[in-house]
């Protein structure tokens, strides 16, 4: 048989799309001067950046004057959650609430600000990992200074009620930040509708390139600065553009955009498919609403394997995936976001998620339902928990 | 994060993996919490391992120390089992990442764990000879360096 | 006459290297895993962002395990100079040395930190923009934190005396920084032996791409973090790696170390000529010590007349260059570094800055030295204050 | 802080550089700290700018805002040209960026304080014809949005 290589890791990063490439040539070759300074091709890059502005401010429903650029994601996040809570603070606001599976960029940025005495409610997300609007609302108080819920989350894509917490969020005068890393692209956004105040995205995982992301702060809002220096960014973000990054991101989330419908329509058959069919498995689970969910994302666990050792088998099979597994993080507790859907270690350590895109096809989504079957079989064949489950099983414990 | 490619090699190809019918010794260390379970199998013939089988509930790393351990005990006499250290079957294995030098300690508490079954079995105390087995303190024992 | 473009602004940014690029290219195509997943392409990934760091460390006398990868020098600054200071603050130490004429990545840090309750001493640079060793000794008082001094001046090139510095600082316990951004590549650097606790640096001023730095941090030093989350740049620095970017600053760092003697020989030679050139200019200065100067930096000042002005009318000349003229930055007042050496602001807003690079040649240097004096000419018969001046001259006040 | 093509053909080639031997009118606005002053030179025939030159100290803005209001007032009454607003003088450039405003209101003022001179020596209290001229406040002034 062929050396097959599918990539179903989409949620942790995307293939730079040839076409953003060459968008992003010239500023990687001709187009070098400063955007900042006075001469030509230092225009022709002021130009470039601005016009990456309008575009990712005309896809998201914000005005160009709202759109930031920085590194990524975590800085954005980190620059929203901890700017915003700086600046609350100035106020007597020192009270955040936010949910219990988000990002780490978001879940240690709050914890970095406890330790500074901001005092943290993070909301449940229940077992179909959707924050409840009515939980959000009562955990208000008089000196809330932000909300920040995840738009979409990373390992199980279950897509949040965004627009129902801005809603709540306008009403009672809170801040509300959303990390949109995972929804961008894949997911219809507007921040006047949705009533959100400061938004993150990051390229990468929309076929853009790593290392450059935006924040958009509603016009008003000020979060103190986090990276000091230069006049850049109207003098909210310091640092030398990456001119070349801006364009390509603006180039990735407008192609993304534009081919949006179609894929979700696709992506989601498929996903839908694969995940009746990994059901039939004994003893797995989807995690995540099955409905309110990225099309892209699928995220299970198999009773009885840890995920490591799937992921790895995938790989030798040369398929690309991930796991809320301990193992791959470096930490030895299973995924936050697993358990916070109320799985219990044993079960949340035998986790897969798979996450496709635009070049995922329907032969790569069959060849993994095909590939996953018996390496399971292998797994739970050496697998002394899964004796235990099959004992326990045979005496009448469930 | 990046295994060796011995590593590899023995969690793609494990040795000795399964039970043995009427083991003469069984040790069961980990648990199902932090991710890994190994259950080692012997059979001791005139103080030598003559056979040995695992199986093992974990991550790539925790399959391939304890294919590697039950290959460098096979054969061996119970005192030569006894000196096996995590080192020797990390340095077997062409070496781990930090955060997977727990599993071969694993693997090496499962060894004990079995010849301490052995003894017991044998109606001998096993501490003296085999050493307390203490469960792998992931606070401490495992370098977490990532 | 043919359309010339002579590009003499590397201080501000320079063009990637097509070497470098080249370099960058796979991680710009095919190689798209994230450094931090199991699988192949990632793996692949990963092994190239540790390669770097470890070209990288090689450079600088470093330990890999001392680089962090960040956006860029302002981030890098940012990171060092906060990160120590919190992480001072809590043993009391908050008092900070540093220079009056630091770029705004440093000098805006301390200002937020000045606004924290820390205080900031300024040393002064004096007319030939240098430290004086001395005067940091004098002022390290019991509580101070950190000393940061830039390792050469952005507008100036004016070179610091960083072994003295890194030595009184080893003496006293006092922890060192410098933003070696603009010395990186042009000046030998060994952290070890010339006692630098920490180090920024950024890929674009050495022909690598932009939006990519890092910092150097010696081992057993933990600033605070700035960007929180995952667990990249073990557990320091949060987001998905910028592969490419760091590849390229690799590849671009050493490219520049290896070629430096040669460089910094020619560049010497074509500064000093065309300094000598231009001095003839009347009522003409350079500004900064002319020995212990980068050597591709030229700073001068013409009386008269105002800097963007003149940048103009070179740049209709196809000649991009700088000035530290306040109307290149927004802000009205002239360049805080050519106020910190005494300059008055009449004369300050006159000031030109050409830097120098690998691809500039000895034509491009006499095009420049024969552009320069009729612009002058041309800008003083329309200057007011050119009238003032001589008609004081006249009066015999100089 | 890209300058219109109008701003950087006035920067390039401007109009009515110079000083006139015997003006009737000089007016000299801002000053060197700052990094800009003007210098404005008129003749009057019969209320009406016959002549007007200038010279300016500044950046690219300052000089192609003392050309294009230069251009505007010369054979306009005086009446017109004390009706020249910068932002008259603005939209005929096609705009300017927003730290470059104030030199659109110092070329206004450059008029003013050379219709100032013209009234003085003709004995004329210039004030309730000209008005008062302020000196560009720099730091409410000017919009500095960079
Ligand atoms: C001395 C100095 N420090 C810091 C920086 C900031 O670097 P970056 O633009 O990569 O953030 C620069 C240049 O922009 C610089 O010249
Ligand atoms: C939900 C979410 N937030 C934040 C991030 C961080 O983005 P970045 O890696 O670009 O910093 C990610 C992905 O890495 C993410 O999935």
């Amino acid at each position: 048989m062929d050396k097959k290589r599918i990539y179903a890791d989409n949620a942790a990063t995307t293939k730079l799309s040839p076409a953003v490439l060459q968008d992003m040539m010239p500023y990687l070759t001709d187009v070098y001067g400063n955007p900042s300074s006075l001469y030509s091709v230092g225009a022709q890059a002021k130009k470039a950046v601005e016009l990456a502005r309008e575009d990712i401010a005309n896809v998201l429903g914000a005005a160009p004057t709202e759109i930031f650029f920085t590194s990524g994601g975590s800085e954005a996040d980190n620059w929203a959650i901890k700017g915003i809570a700086e600046s609350m603070a100035k106020k007597g606001k020192k009270h955040i609430i936010s949910s219990k599976f988000e990002h780490h960029a978001v879940l240690h940025s709050l914890d970095a600000l406890a330790k500074k005495g901001f005092e943290i409610t993070l909301l449940d997300v229940h077992e179909n990992g959707i924050v409840r609007p009515e939980e959000l609302e009562a955990a208000i108080r008089e000196d809330t200074a932000l909300v920040t819920i995840m738009y979409a989350n990373n390992e199980i894509g279950t897509i949040q009620p965004i627009k129902e917490i801005g809603a709540i969020c306008k009403k009672h005068g809170v801040v509300f930040h959303t990390d949109a890393v995972q929804a961008v692209g894949n997911v219809d956004i507007n921040v006047k509708e949705q009533n959100i105040d400061l938004l993150s995205l990051t390229g990468h995982k929309f076929h853009g390139p790593k290392g450059c992301g935006a924040l958009y702060v509603r016009k008003g809002l000020r979060p103190e600065i986090l990276i000091d220096g230069g006049a850049q960014e109207r003098g909210r973000r310091a640092g030398t553009e990456n001119v070349a990054g801006i364009v390509g991101l603006a180039s990735a989330l407008k192609l993304a955009v534009s081919t949006m419908d179609e894929r979700n329509k696709r992506l989601t058959e498929l996903r839908d498919y694969l995940i009746d069919d990994l059901l039939k498995i004994e003893r797995s689970r989807i995690n995540g609403d099955r409905v309110q969910r990225l099309p892209g994302n699928i995220n299970m666990c198999f009773e009885g394997i840890e995920g490591e050792s799937l992921l790895l088998m995938l790989d030798l099979n040369g398929v690309c995936a991930s796991s809320g597994s301990a193992c791959t993080s470096g930490s030895l507790d299973p995924s936050h976001v697993l358990l916070s859907i109320g799985l219990p270690h044993e079960i949340a350590h035998g986790s897969l998620r798979l996450s496709f895109s635009d070049d995922t096809t329907k032969e790569d989504v069959e060849y993994i339902a095909k590939c996953i079957p018996p390496i399971i079989d292998r797994l739970r064949a050496m697998s002394p928990l899964w004796e235990h489950i099959k004992e326990n099983e045979k005496k009448g414990i469930v | 994060m990046a295994y060796s490619e011995k590593v590899m090699d023995h969690f793609a190809n494990p040795r000795n993996v399964g039970e043995i019918e009427n083991a003469d010794g069984i040790g069961e260390v980990g648990n199902s919490k932090c991710g890994d379970i190994m259950k080692m199998y012997i059979k001791v013939d005139n103080g030598v391992i003559s056979d040995v089988k695992f199986k093992t509930f974990g991550c790539g790393a925790a399959i391939a120390t304890s294919s590697m351990a039950t290959e460098l005990i096979k054969g061996k006499t119970i005192e030569e089992a006894l000196k096996l250290t995590n080192k020797a079957v990390m340095e077997a294995l062409d070496g781990l990442p930090p955060v997977k030098v727990h599993c071969s300690v694993l693997a090496e508490q499962a060894i004990k764990a079995a010849l301490s079954d052995y003894y017991t079995r044998l109606g001998v105390d096993p501490e003296p000879i085999v050493g307390k087995i203490e469960e792998c303190n992931h606070e401490e024992g495992c370098a977490c360096e990532l």
